[in-house]
């Protein structure tokens, strides 16, 4: 499918860590069903670092490979990294992105850091406790 | 079930249909020796002029117009165009109103806000849940100022077909003229002007195994119209431009062989689209139908998938060779759900994951075995994926769904 | 001299080109199974758009510009009005002066008398008798509220190709949009939309071997146009409706045809086109070219023959076979003289005999023999019959002759 | 030529009693160049009736068949007879004639009316003298 790169086809069709985490240490919800894409992302996180990433996404292709992408990006990277991890970026890693996509990206990204800071909230509060 | 020899299945006849082997036929001798300008007075203008009159006596049998009537233009949505537009400038000093339906073709809604532009005032009347316009409503909704109402023969993205002759009844009792946007019937069900009752209907060649590239607009005589395109005085004067001949010959051939074949091409789709109608719903849960259950267009198999997108259910089809459509993706492609779902009342999220399957006359039962096989198992997975999914198996798994 | 065995000669290409073979060839594919809607998102719908994509990069490359900046219409018609109309009403609350040339083809010129009934204002920048505008004048007709400039590169009718590149240096420089209508010279001679510095340019690809149907708008980056054809969101928003893919991929193709052999094709027509414009006079009396001498299209010969009127010569000539055009009779079909001859200021009854052979690719020299014998006969027997030819030839016969 | 009828077509290829008539009995000219079409008429009158009509034509197809078409049906007639050739009738019996050609078939039956009224005039102007 020409409208979209051979990347992006690839991690429609075979997205990485799809699912959800038991006991996650972090979620972040992005987007919603009224808008069209709607992603949850689920972390584990041990020494600082993203020890595992799942996701599921209700949404269009781009959105699903988006959603890989970023969870195959954030794995094994420190909290830091990840956080580092731009819409820009993850478009670019797919090859490009239709222009009409571009919001795919940019809630992938969102979602992770949403779970990030999930957990960091959650630590902060557990160490305040 | 399912042949295993199956690699390829269209099933996007409502975005365009395949053209057929005879209407290239009788297309070709216009790419070739007659290539003339049919504006033009010697031997090849006139071969050129005799192909294009033939054409439109032929378009003119199809809808039970005359032919001086029509006029050839280049597409479905230029003939929507110059309709809407034409239709109510020519009229604008007896008044500024236009009346649509919500569920019209963006060809159609958006030459209506180009009106709103230029100080025209719209109304748009509501639909039911299975898409129909209720005559009544158009009554309501006429003023005194009112010069124009629009209401499409049939969606193709629903199926469902309009009481176009109740509305005209009401528009005729009014004086205001009406458009109906044929594209998605002539050619495909039996379309009679002078018994719809219309005074202005539009059609494309590529809707009914035609050519791209080709439209026609018919007015019933007397009745006025500002051409959208300036020039030369061809079409009459209401649609300059050098003839696309060719194309209009492969149109006058393919409404030849529409209507002649009509009944026999609307069983054939009918078996096939009415099998997908039920085996579908049965193999997939929550999977529900769009659109009228008797005022359907031919081949017309439209559905909402819950909890899933519709555009990544296309993509899963085609990774298995089968074609077909996601809402208005095809015309829009836009990130909106489907402004003709919302229109009958579906929530934003079951509007998300709409799946149109238009039959072809081209289509086999081998082919439908193919795709209901294909579609549990793509469904499934999707719904593995979908937060939405899984909310709902957490929560209560027999509760209703949403929508319809 | 005169192959006795020819019979048919269409010396009328100002009209409409013949399809190249390969043309067609490269458009068969898309009548068939690639028959696909480009804006589907699926295998069909990927051929269709890749197809669309190559030719844009084909038409993008005869003409020097992006493909992103490159839309395809349905005629040189649309092209002319989208701009014209389109350019104009983007640009409505920054003024609404338009100027174009006495000369336009009347899709530019009836375009702007539409902008009049908008409550635009228009000036007709005059020519001189060669049919050349003056870009002082050009300059001379801008003010402070002038919106948009429109100027052909060379008029069909006459052949004078104009200073497209020094009228571009005046609308720059005042910072008012230049569109030009290139219909009649992009495939025929080198186009390129950087070079000419202007801002929109049209083209139509039935003027040069391609097919009928399609033509397309280039209009430079950055610049706002307002579309002509609502709908759907295909060429980028600005032009909808189901594109029209074998015509596009024909336009694409014979865009990369006429690139490739644009030198040797005006060398071959311009070698038969002096033939005619050198010979005829020679044979005819009071036969006078038309237009300019040196700026001029490749195949134009163009002639007023005086005390006849061009369509009976069209006719006498059309029974031998020999197909041309009398003024603009091909996009008018009205009575009246040429409003480009009258502009150029040659009076009327000598512009009434107005007399256009166009020579194309496929023209050969017996052709030409065959119509430089055919033509002194045919004029003379008209002659014969002609009231104002007698008069002429009882008065001084060696007196001098009207016009030019 | 579709656009024309055989008829037409036949008057204008081969058209009838093209000419000028020495010392005519009566001319009458109508149409002009600037509008494109002219016609000169020139009659030979004898005992009421018209012994030989000629005409010169410039313009188009339809005029040049137009002026033949009237010359042959004025031809034999009497004076009265030819005054009733009306524009409808020519075109009637030439099948019909291009909707913007009607003119054209005006201007053929008003020049033989202004011949016919010249040699009248010129008549009564001779009586008188
Ligand atoms: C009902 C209706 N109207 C108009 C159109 C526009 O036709 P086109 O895209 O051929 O211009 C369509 C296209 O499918 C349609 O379904
Ligand atoms: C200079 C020019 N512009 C525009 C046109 C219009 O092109 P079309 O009739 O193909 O729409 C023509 C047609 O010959 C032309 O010569």
């Amino acid at each position: 499918m020409p409208v979209y790169s051979q990347q992006v086809m690839d991690h429609f069709m075979n997205p990485r860590n799809v699912g959800e985490i038991e006991n996650p240490d972090g979620i972040g919800e992005e987007g919603n069903p009224v808008c069209g894409d709607m992603m949850t992302f689920y972390i584990k996180v041990k020494d600082n670092r993203l020890e595992d990433v799942k996701f599921k996404t209700f949404g269009c292709g781009a959105a699903i490979a988006v959603s890989s992408m970023v969870s195959e990006m954030a794995k094994g990277k420190t909290l830091e990294e990840a956080l580092k991890i731009t819409p820009k970026i993850v478009a670019e890693e797919l090859g490009g992105l239709p222009k009409n996509k571009f919001h795919c990206s940019n809630l992938g990204a969102q979602a992770l850091t949403r779970a990030i800071k999930d957990y960091l909230g959650k630590k902060k509060a557990g160490g305040d406790k | 079930m399912g042949d295993s020899t199956i690699t390829k299945v269209y099933l996007d006849n409502a975005a365009t249909t395949p053209l057929l082997p005879e209407v290239l036929e009788a297309m070709l001798p216009y790419f070739g020796e007659a290539f003339g300008n049919p504006s033009c007075l010697h031997d090849w203008g006139d071969r050129a002029r005799e192909a294009i009159d033939a054409a439109r006596d032929q378009v003119a049998q199809l809808i039970g117009a005359a032919p001086e009537e029509i006029m050839f233009t280049g597409s479905g949505t230029e003939s929507n165009n110059l309709a809407i537009k034409g239709l109510a400038l020519a009229q604008q000093n007896k008044g500024k109103h236009v009346v649509t339906s919500a569920i019209e073709h963006f060809s159609v809604l958006h030459s209506a806000r180009t009106l709103e532009k230029w100080g025209f005032e719209l109304t748009e009347v509501p639909v039911d849940r299975y898409g129909v316009v209720d005559p009544e409503d158009v009554r309501r909704s006429i003023r005194k100022d009112t010069v124009l109402v629009s209401v499409m023969h049939a969606n193709s993205e629903v199926g469902t077909i309009e009481p176009i002759a109740e509305i005209a009844r009401v528009t005729r009792e009014k004086g205001v003229v009406f458009h109906t946007d044929a594209v998605a019937t002539a050619g495909t069900i039996p379309v009679d002007v002078r018994e719809l009752g219309v005074d202005s209907l539009s059609l494309a060649g590529n809707q009914f195994y035609g050519p791209k590239g080709v439209g026609a607009l018919w007015v019933r005589k007397g009745v006025r119209l500002i051409p959208l395109l300036d020039g030369g005085v061809q079409e009459g004067g209401r649609r300059a431009g050098t003839e696309n001949v060719p194309g209009i010959v492969g149109l006058g051939k393919a409404a030849e062989l529409a209507a002649r074949h009509m009944v026999t091409r609307i069983e054939h789709v009918n078996h096939l689209r009415d099998r997908l109608l039920i085996e579908l719903p049965a193999r997939v849960e929550r999977m529900v139908v769009t659109g009228h259950t008797e005022h359907r267009l031919p081949g017309n198999a439209s559905f909402c998938v819950e909890f899933i997108e519709g555009e990544s259910v296309l993509m899963m089809l085609n990774s298995r060779g089968i074609a077909v459509t996601s809402g208005s993706a095809c015309t829009s492609k836009a990130l909106k759900a489907s402004h003709v779902l919302l229109a009958m009342g579906l929530p934003h999220e079951l509007a998300q994951g709409s799946i149109l399957f238009s039959v072809g006359i081209a289509n086999t039962d081998e082919e439908i075995d193919y795709v209901v096989d294909a579609m549990p198992s793509i469904v499934d997975r999707l719904r593995q994926m979908s937060p939405l999914y899984s909310k709902f198996t957490r929560t209560s798994k027999g509760g209703k769904h949403a929508g319809l």
